[in-house]
């Protein structure tokens, strides 16, 4: 029997002799990837928001623009220019000699019938039909939006957004395959085209006509673009360190001490934060409940909190310290730094103390924890999902800080969907949560923070689930949103209400800035983007939504390594 | 028949000569008393960020530190004394059942046999993970007792099964009949005629669910349906994979719970056979 | 021996029925409901969100009484309809997990068969032979009592960090597709030896010991002593005590049988190989009831057969059961 | 030609030391005779014929002759012996019950056990066949596993086995005492039948059960804590014994038939000596009604006082002089 074993590795021994490198997909013409999906490649239908297979939207499927977030700009794609003609009429100019990767020449038909598409069947597009008219096609490329009463902000979301998807393909599909089909072999504009899939990973492959090649002069580099599907933290650690992945998108515990080990690993910043701000934890106060009510109180919390410890131990410096207004830093010119200056909290134990004093939080019953003003007993919990090993130590961190001012709060991990449950039914008392990542506006957080109706909060799943009700604060959300986009005064102005607001009555505390986890190899590619002057600063991001935010040219911009 | 109290003393002194019994005894009775007085030795909680993060062993974290610098000396303590706890409990429960479901299905045969074999069967065959997956998402925080209490009423078939068997063997022997035609009742002679010729047999099913207890609420808590306000050995090795203790090199994190267990569930095997060859003359070597 | 079956095969429905009924509420004991995760995944805009969730709740049938559910579930399960997955919408789960299925089979089979073969001829051969029995039955305690996660982690580190001999992770290379090349299958092979060896390794153990300790009672039985008393060389006596021993071992494969899946779930999970055992974990963390029901399914059917199989080999080579069923006793 | 043996001494291995449960055994078996072994549990007689054919740990080989029809039987060596083993001695076990292997076909399991001792089973198979005739098995046994034969076919079955090979010796130990009384006889006389066939020469009958001894023993051998203490014709130590012991056990036997051990010995105090250290002297002193100073010192030896019939006893041997 042990024979056969020996015999066994014998075997696996000399079928690898010379056999393990030969590969199918040549290593040097091959970019690996990892951090997007948690599963087998299942879908390729762009509009499954949140499960089609990575690059499906960025890669196969175009957007009409691209955004680049850190210098705000938007970059024509399949769209060569947008404007408004009149103050209700959007128009749109198409690009010229595009064709979709099964042929068909991309006209503005293509774009008329993505819009309308939304109208009928519920897909991520479908909530502009609640102010926009009618999408009327000029010729065969120009394209009319035509608005009843325009939301440019959310319109500018939009347009860097949404998939275009070509007619003659998707005009004899039902409703049900358009919001849930699988959608497989998906024609696009893109750069890249459907080559396999199997259990453990997607495989595309580079289309050799694609339309930036001439008009953009852009030619990405890799042949392959091969996504992983994520594996354990360890595995995929082992990985980087090991050059098998030549961009991953995992949050990597440890990645700092990696970085520094000089296994020819990089982030976009040399040193500490590491990685790009990609979205705000906050620490979520139920507004419904008994003392998170209370501004007092809630002002108390915010100032027991240490997160430069949550920064520090946690995150070992991967993260950063939020503002307290908790725009990202790409946001910074929208933040009020006086309003913030004058308004703002910090980790302050001791005001922590005075301000629950003074509001008549006081430890009656000496047990080291205080009792509400009307003699109540307070006993609250923070959670988050089990699991979330980063979340979990945070919210220790969290407790922690609140019973040293005397705020009885015990952290909690219960299974996803109690977590998920409690947020959305507001039975929670506090939790972390971060559902806004960045974009090309300030609008999203704060349509986010200020969602309404109250009432539809569970439906909706878009935001305020701490049930901060305050007419004024959701009449600024969507005055926001009905500013021009370039219109960055006006932007300003809006904003720093609602910042004042927020400030003042902290409906939610913004703690840290979750990176945008993103970790580089020089083994097989170079020039990756970093903070440094001589190289690209484009996002390295597989993320859903993040190739069209200036990822693609990211690939454009990589040179074989030597 | 000699009597009981020389047979006892006879056991002793095989026990004593026994070198199975001996090194499998000493290592638990060490990790035993490591878990219980290994709490005076260390003044943190298992969570506390009490040092520098990744810091190998060295003089003051005697097993290094993890990501967040919490020591894993205390966690590996504190984690002993609950897998402790979850063998004794575990397999104590384990065993009860298994014990009260073979002898009757043993001894009274007929259709309570059928019946409980079936159950029996039924508990083997379903998955414990897609219950123990139910249950933890209604207990709010998942505890070493509740796990082990779990553990144990699903670990019972195969002790029942055995028992079962043994308890037939006995049934039929001229003391067992001799007490049922002077009729003594069904429970009463279990317990005073077959259960004293079982002992041995108890004590070894007893060791034996122990260890198998210990092992599954590793595997348990390795895929995070163990305990969530408590460190176990388990636990450690989920965490360490986790936080990509492989990758890392931060082999003092892994090591540890895992050799652990393997050398406490190992060394009660052998205790067993060790008892095995005690109890059993046939058994003994000279 | 008709009878005998009709009996089994009540028990073996009876219980699949039960683990059917556990099985199918699982998602609907969960608190919150699995449409909300499933749109909580698809980050939407309030207005789709709204009407997706009617949508999907209608997807699911969950709209319904739970009675006709229930009803649903079985007529679905016989119509190999497991329903949609959530983690990987809109994939079927049948589709799923027929993807990973081969891979356990190749897994598990030749682990349990061959630790099974080569533990109890081990066993046979260490027990009475005083040298091996105090040298390598000791690392044999070991091995079963080592935890089948811990195992494979140290092979990994070892043999894929340390040393990087063998890959960490997955089934096949990253630059593979499945093809029925030989480059394939030796790759294959090459991401398949850690997880085999781990498990291989803990069960080998296991059965060695149990081997080791069934044929020190034989070896003492009534019927070795006489073939000894009839000068009976050693070989033949021994030849005897090994088939006796054998039958216990065959029971304790069929109850083990639950143990080794838990062991291939962690196994799975730290070598992230694309078996059941993996998809579980990842359905439990991503909350995709439909997919974990599936799989428990499926283990509850592997499981079943299993058994079956196992009671019918009992019935070739225990005469003593044969004879029973035929009505004649002793 | 005989079963001769001489001063043998084979002890037990405990961890308290040897237990000298057959200190010194001298006697003979005539070809022809059935020699019944009787004695209390525990006097040695397992151990006087489990040392003749199976003498294994804890058993100990520490002295003595033993010769087989003048052929010396190397008992302390467990492979030389298998020379012997079933061809020239050969054993009915305690245990026949379950002698045989339970998941083998019991003529597979016969045709195994002669292969492996070199003998064509084809060739003795019509053999075979007249035995189970003999002994009123029918043929199909063969075909049938143990647990398909009643106690008494085992039985049987296994005196059949047992005696194939036309052994010159047959120990058969306990044979009768799981059996009901019927069954008892007929096993009996079947031990008679094959020593007159000659498929036997000599037999050791060891029973608790003297009123079997009584109808089929040629000679009869009382033992007593390890030693022999008394042999002579089955009539002589039924009606006129010598040894004080024999005496006792004869006479505590309310009727023929009753298996004595169960109860103590009624009317002598005390219980055997501990073997482990066993005192100087003569072993039945200490219960002996007849003892005097010199059983105390003095160990007495087994000798002949009339033809045929021996005994160990100062006492006696006084009135002989």
């Amino acid at each position: 029997m042990f024979k056969k074993i020996i015999l066994l590795v014998l075997l696996i021994v000399f079928l690898f002799s010379g056999m393990v490198f030969a590969q199918v997909y040549e290593r040097s013409e091959t970019f690996y990837t990892s951090g997007t999906q948690w599963g087998p490649p299942s879908s390729w239908n762009p509009y499954n928001t949140g499960g089609y297979a990575m690059g499906t939207f960025g890669l196969c499927y175009e957007s009409l623009f691209l955004y680049d977030p850190l210098t705000n700009e938007y970059i024509p794609w399949l769209a060569n220019s947008g404007e408004w003609i009149s103050p209700k009429v959007y128009e749109l100019k198409i690009r010229k000699g595009v064709r979709w990767n099964d042929g068909t020449m991309f006209t503005a038909k293509d774009v008329k019938f993505t819009f309308d598409i939304a109208k009928t069947a519920a897909i991520g597009l479908s909530p502009i039909w609640n102010f926009l008219g009618s999408v009327d096609k000029v010729d065969d490329y120009t394209v009319q939006l035509k608005f009843d009463d325009p939301l440019y902000q959310e319109l500018g979301w939009y347009i860097y957004n949404n998939p275009i998807i070509p007619e003659h393909i998707w005009a004899s599909k039902s409703t049900e395959e358009v919001t849930s089909g699988i959608g497989e072999n998906p024609v696009g504009t893109g750069a890249y085209m459907f080559e396999a899939s199997d259990q453990s990973k997607m495989v595309w492959k580079k289309n050799p006509n694609w339309w930036a090649n001439s008009a953009l002069g852009l030619d990405p580099k890799p042949k392959y673009i091969i996504d992983l599907v994520n594996s354990s933290n360890n595995v995929a650690l082992g990985q980087v360190i090991m050059g098998q992945y030549d961009l991953n998108n995992n949050f990597l515990p440890g990645i700092a001490s990696i970085v520094e080990g000089g296994y020819g690993i990089s982030t976009y910043f040399p040193d500490p934060p590491y990685m790009i701000a990609g979205n705000t934890a906050w620490l979520l106060l139920n507004l419904t409940k008994k003392p998170m009510d209370d501004v007092a109180f809630r002002q108390a919390v915010a100032h027991a909190i240490d997160v430069d410890q949550i920064v520090n131990i946690v995150y070992g410096k991967i993260v950063s310290k939020a503002d307290p207004s908790g725009l990202l830093p790409i946001w910074d010119q929208y933040i009020d730094k006086a309003l913030v200056q004058q308004l703002g909290f910090s980790y302050n134990p001791e005001k922590a103390k005075a301000i629950l004093a003074g509001a008549g939080y006081k430890d009656v019953d000496s047990d080291g924890f205080v009792e509400a003003p009307d003699g109540s007993k307070i006993a609250l919990s923070v959670v988050v999902p089990f699991g979330w090993s980063d979340w979990m130590e945070s919210i220790k961190v969290v407790s922690r800080g609140c019973q040293a001012v005397g705020i009885n709060l015990a952290p909690e991990y219960p299974d996803y969907p109690q977590y998920l449950d409690s947020k959305l039914n507001a039975t929670f008392d506090m939790m972390i949560c971060n559902d806004q990542q960045m974009s090309s506006t300030p609008w999203t957080y704060y349509d986010w923070m200020f969602q309404n109706p109250i009432a539809d909060i569970a439906t909706m799943q878009n935001g305020n689930y701490g049930r901060y009700d305050n007419e004024e604060a959701f009449a600024l959300a969507d005055e926001l949103d009905k500013v021009k986009v370039g219109d960055i005064e006006g932007m300003k102005a809006v904003i720093s209400k609602l910042e004042k607001i927020e400030l003042t009555d902290l409906p939610l505390i913004p703690l840290w800035y979750n990176g945008m986890w993103s970790q580089t190899s020089n083994a097989v590619w170079t020039n990756w983007p970093s903070s440094a002057e001589d190289s690209n600063h484009y996002l390295a991001a597989t993320w859903r939504g993040y190739w069209n935010m200036t990822g693609i040219l990211m690939l454009c911009d990589l040179e074989p390594a030597k | 028949m000699t009597k009981p109290k020389k047979r006892i003393n006879e056991f002793l002194y095989f026990a004593l000569k026994n070198k199975r019994l001996r090194v499998g005894l000493s290592v638990v009775l060490f990790f035993l008393i490591l878990a219980l007085v290994g709490p005076l030795l260390t003044d943190y909680k298992w969570d506390d960020y009490v040092g520098p993060a990744y810091h190998p062993p060295s003089y003051e974290y005697w097993f290094g530190t993890t990501t967040f610098g919490q020591d894993v000396f205390t966690q590996f303590i504190l984690g002993l004394k609950a897998s402790f706890l979850v063998g004794i409990i575990g397999g104590g429960i384990g065993t009860l059942i298994g014990v009260l479901v073979g002898f009757t299905a043993g001894y009274h045969g007929g259709m309570i046999d059928e019946f409980l074999n079936m159950l029996t069967n039924i508990v083997i065959v379903i998955p414990t993970l897609a219950i123990l997956l139910i249950i933890s998402v209604y207990l709010k925080v998942r505890g070493v007792l509740i796990e082990s209490i779990f553990i144990g009423f699903t670990a019972w078939p195969w002790a029942a099964r055995a028992i079962r068997a043994q308890t037939f063997s006995l049934r039929s022997r001229d003391f067992v009949d001799l007490a049922r035609i002077s009729g003594i009742r069904p429970l009463k002679i279990m317990f005073t005629e077959i259960a004293p010729n079982m002992m041995s047999y108890l004590l070894m099913t007893f060791i034996l669910q122990f260890g198998g207890a210990i092992l599954i609420a590793a595997t348990l808590d390795f895929i995070g349906l163990g305990p969530t306000n408590a460190i176990s050995l388990g636990l450690m090795m989920n965490l360490a994979v986790l936080w990509g203790a492989l990758p890392l090199g931060m082999w003092w994190w892994f090591i540890p719970p895992g050799a652990a267990i393997a050398a406490i569930v190992g060394a009660l095997y052998l205790t067993n056979v060790g008892l095995d060859e005690v109890f059993n003359p046939k058994l003994r070597k000279l | 021996m008709k009878q005998y079956f009709t009996r089994k095969l009540f028990i073996y429905i009876l219980t699949f029925f039960i683990a059917v009924t556990i099985d199918w509420l699982i998602p609907r004991f969960m608190p919150g409901n699995p449409v909300q995760v499933l749109l909580a995944r698809a980050s939407l805009h309030a207005e789709a969100a709204k009407e997706m969730y009617s949508y999907y709740t209608k997807a699911f049938g969950l709209d319904l009484p739970l009675w006709k559910q229930y009803l649903n579930f079985w007529i679905a399960i016989f119509h190999g309809d497991l329903g949609t997955s959530i983690l990987l919408f809109p994939q079927p789960v049948i589709k799923i997990i027929m993807r990973a299925v081969p891979y356990d089979i190749f897994l598990l089979l030749p682990s349990i068969l061959l630790s099974w073969f080569a533990g109890n001829k081990f066993g046979a051969f260490a027990a009475r032979t005083k040298w091996l029995d105090n040298t390598i039955l000791p690392v044999g305690y070991i091995l079963t009592a080592t935890p089948y996660m811990w195992l494979a982690i140290l092979l990994g580190w070892v043999l894929a960090m340390v040393f990087p001999i063998f890959p960490l992770a997955y089934a096949s290379s990253p630059a593979m597709i499945h093809s029925f090349s030989w480059i394939f299958i030796a790759d294959y092979l090459w991401h398949w030896f850690l997880p085999f060896a781990s498990l291989f390794m803990v069960m080998f153990g296991g059965w060695a010991i149990g081997m080791r300790n069934m044929i020190i009672y034989e070896l003492e039985a009534d019927y070795s002593h006489y073939l000894e008393a009839l000068g009976a060389p050693r070989k033949l006596v021994r030849r005897y005590a090994f088939r006796n021993a054998i039958l216990p071992q065959v029971t304790g494969l069929a109850l083990q049988l639950g143990i080794i899946m838990a062991g291939a779930l962690v196994t799975e999970v730290v070598f992230s190989y694309p078996g059941i055992g993996y998809l579980i974990l990842g359905a439990i963390q991503n909350q995709d009831f439909f997919l974990i029901q599936g799989c428990f399914l499926f283990i509850i059917i592997e499981v079943l057969i299993a058994n079956f199989l196992i009671d019918v080999l009992y019935i070739i080579i225990d005469p003593r059961i044969r004879i029973g069923m035929g009505g004649k006793s002793a | 030609m005989s079963l001769k043996v001489n001063n043998l001494k084979v002890y037990y291995q405990t961890l308290r030391g040897d237990v000298k449960a057959l200190d010194g055994a001298t006697f003979t078996i005539a070809d022809g005779e059935i020699m019944g072994l009787a004695g209390e549990s525990g006097c040695g007689k397992s151990t006087l014929s489990n040392s003749l054919i199976l003498l294994k740990p804890p058993m100990r080989f520490v002295g003595g002759k033993v010769e087989l029809d003048n052929e010396e039987l190397p008992i302390w060596d467990m492979e030389k012996m298998n020379d012997f083993r079933f061809k020239k001695i050969s054993t009915i076990p305690q245990y026949a019950m379950n002698a045989m292997n339970p998941i083998r076909k019991i003529g597979k399991m016969v045709s195994e056990i002669l292969k492996s001792k070199k003998v064509d089973f084809k060739s003795t198979l019509p053999e075979l066949k007249r035995r189970l005739d003999l002994v009123e098995l029918s043929h199909d046994v063969l075909n049938m596993y143990p647990i398909e034969l009643s106690g008494g076919m085992k039985q049987r079955m296994v005196m059949v086995l047992s005696t194939l090979m036309n052994p010159s010796l047959l120990m058969a130990d306990e044979i009768t005492s799981a059996l009901d009384v019927s069954t008892q006889k007929a096993v009996a006389k079947m031990l008679v039948e094959f020593r007159d066939r000659e498929f036997v020469k000599k037999l050791m009958v060891i029973t608790h059960d003297i009123s079997i001894l009584y109808q089929i023993a040629d000679s009869i051998m009382i033992m007593y804590a390890g030693k022999l203490a008394e042999k002579a014709p089955t009539s002589v130590i039924i009606n006129s014994p010598r040894h004080p012991y024999t005496k006792l056990l004869i006479s505590s036997l309310p009727d023929i038939g009753v298996k004595y051990s169960q109860k103590k010995l009624t009317g002598i105090p005390g219980k055997p000596p501990m073997l482990l250290i066993p005192p100087t002297g003569c072993r039945f002193r200490e219960r002996c009604p007849v003892a005097f100073q010199k059983c105390l010192n003095e160990e007495p030896p087994f000798v002949e006082i009339k033809k045929g019939h021996f005994i160990a006893c100062w006492k006696e041997f006084e009135k002989n002089a």
